[in-house]
């Protein structure tokens, strides 16, 4: 299963939900303002390593970029394009938006 | 939007004739826009309209044509709670006419 | 009173249908326009659930009363659900706990699940449609 | 892969409309099929032609009907939703008696329906919203 979160972690409690839900061997990808959940030396930056042992990390480039944090991104996690964001959501069964 | 008056009251309805203010309803009106839907209204079709309002004041939605059958046939029984009877009563389709004649707000998420 | 006409089967394809409740109602609109696509979905015979996660639950809270903010009272159409035969209705069970809410608190009745079976859940779904 | 796309926020508030969009292309160039974008809550907003943003900023709009007049996209606008804020078709406007109408080229305003029926058709159903 894939699961796309776009809130940041620090506004909402999308991202923690989400970790909460996602089953070990799920797909995370973080989108527009959820990008700020997978940089480094945020409050956040913990739970994302602890949560990597169970599940993958994807994270949207271009949405990183806009915000000036592409150099920020966490080990571990991986950058997509938005064909890479297509691609995910083709090769899992289904897909949740934790809006 | 037009206003009608019925029996010394007067009251608005919108451009397809629905009621629009749902506390206005009452029986002098019901007869009045069964009289716009061409329905003679007999207990048969006062047995629906009722049982609409209810259900409305119940669960505050009209219900689906299929839910409404159903739960007809619930309260008045199987030989009033199929389509067959309800569109003998309300040739228009019970979810158009008697929803319209029972002052109930018109449908708006049609498939 | 939606479906005039019967629109019953979609060439005979059954899919899980999961509709995810993740808000409060009256703050944003989305709880009641997430109540009208469960409706409209009755018709289509699918195999449907909705489920109840964070202020989601807040939709489910006996004793809502409208009259005051001028805005309708939705909270009964939970409960024609059933008449619409959709039953299954899951309320993670820490969401409601870590709202100080029990099934009590709840106008229908519910499925309460705790989180690895909530997931296992949304894990088995075709279709999530969330709000 | 066949998939449906469903939009809940209008444009320019929300990044959710560009997300789809920027997805919805993607996908296309990559060969899949888009079932169908649906519309619904404030996404109903993507589709009201009056929209006139500067010059230096992209039209939310008119790129998505540019989009569906190139891959014969479907794009339909939820018909309760639309109601609730103000989108209309010609037909609608005239059935409420309105003396406007607003949808823009490529959309159409149909029902709730439409939404459930594309998750039914499509492999997969992704939601961009809020």
């Amino acid at each position: 299963m894939l699961h796309i979160v776009n809130k940041s972690p620090y506004e909402r409690n999308s991202l923690e939900s989400c970790l909460r839900m996602a089953s070990k061997g799920s797909a995370v990808l973080l989108i527009e303002d959820g990008v700020y959940g997978a940089t480094k030396g945020g409050s956040f930056e913990g739970k994302i390593q602890a949560a990597m042992a169970d599940v993958k990390v994807y994270v949207l480039g271009p949405d990183l970029s806009a915000r000036g944090m592409a150099d920020r991104v966490l080990d571990g996690v991986s950058v997509v394009d938005y064909g890479g964001f297509v691609d995910l959501v083709a090769e899992h069964s289904n897909c949740q938006s934790w809006l | 939007m037009p206003m009608v008056e019925v029996a010394g009251k007067e009251f608005e309805v919108d451009e397809e004739g629905y009621l629009v203010n749902l506390a206005d309803w009452d029986e002098n009106i019901a007869g009045y826009l069964a009289q716009e839907e061409k329905v003679e209204l007999t207990e048969n079709h006062w047995e629906v309209v009722n049982f609409l309002r209810e259900y409305y004041g119940e669960y505050q939605i009209a219900p689906a044509i299929r839910v409404l059958t159903k739960a007809i046939a619930k309260k008045l029984g199987a030989d009033k709670g199929n389509n067959k009877y309800l569109y003998e009563l309300f040739p228009y389709g019970p979810a158009k006419q008697a929803c319209k004649i029972a002052g109930l707000p018109k449908p708006t998420g049609c498939i | 009173m939606n479906d005039e006409m019967d629109m019953e089967e979609e060439g005979g394809v059954v899919k899980q249908f999961m509709f995810v409740n993740r808000k409060a109602p009256y703050g944003t609109i989305y709880a009641l326009e997430g109540l009208e696509v469960v409706l409209i979905s009755a018709a289509f015979e699918q195999d449907v659930s909705m489920a109840f996660i964070d202020d989601g639950v807040y939709e489910l809270k006996k004793g809502q009363d409208t009259k005051s903010l001028g805005q309708k009272n939705f909270s009964p159409t939970y409960r024609a659900l059933e008449g619409y035969d959709i039953e299954k209705l899951y309320v993670e069970r820490e969401s409601m706990e870590a709202r100080g809410l029990t099934e009590e608190d709840l106008l229908v009745d519910v499925v309460v699940l705790d989180r690895a079976e909530m997931a296992a859940k949304m894990d088995e779904q075709d279709v999530l449609i969330s709000f | 892969m066949k998939i449906g796309v469903l939009v809940n926020e209008g444009p320019y508030t929300h990044e959710a409309s560009d997300s789809a969009y920027n997805f919805t292309k993607a996908a296309l160039e990559k060969g899949h099929e888009i079932y169908r974008v649906f519309f619904y809550h404030d996404g109903v907003n993507n589709s009201t032609r009056l929209t006139e943003p500067p010059r230096d900023d992209r039209n939310i709009v008119n790129r998505w009907s540019e989009l569906s007049k190139q891959y014969s996209l479907d794009l339909v606008v939820c018909i309760a939703a639309a109601q609730r804020r103000g989108i209309m078709d010609e037909n609608e406007a005239k059935r409420q008696g309105k003396d406007a109408n607003n949808l823009a080229e490529g959309f159409r305003i149909s029902g709730l329906g439409q939404l459930v029926e594309a998750g039914i058709q499509s492999d997969r159903l992704v939601t961009f919203g809020d």
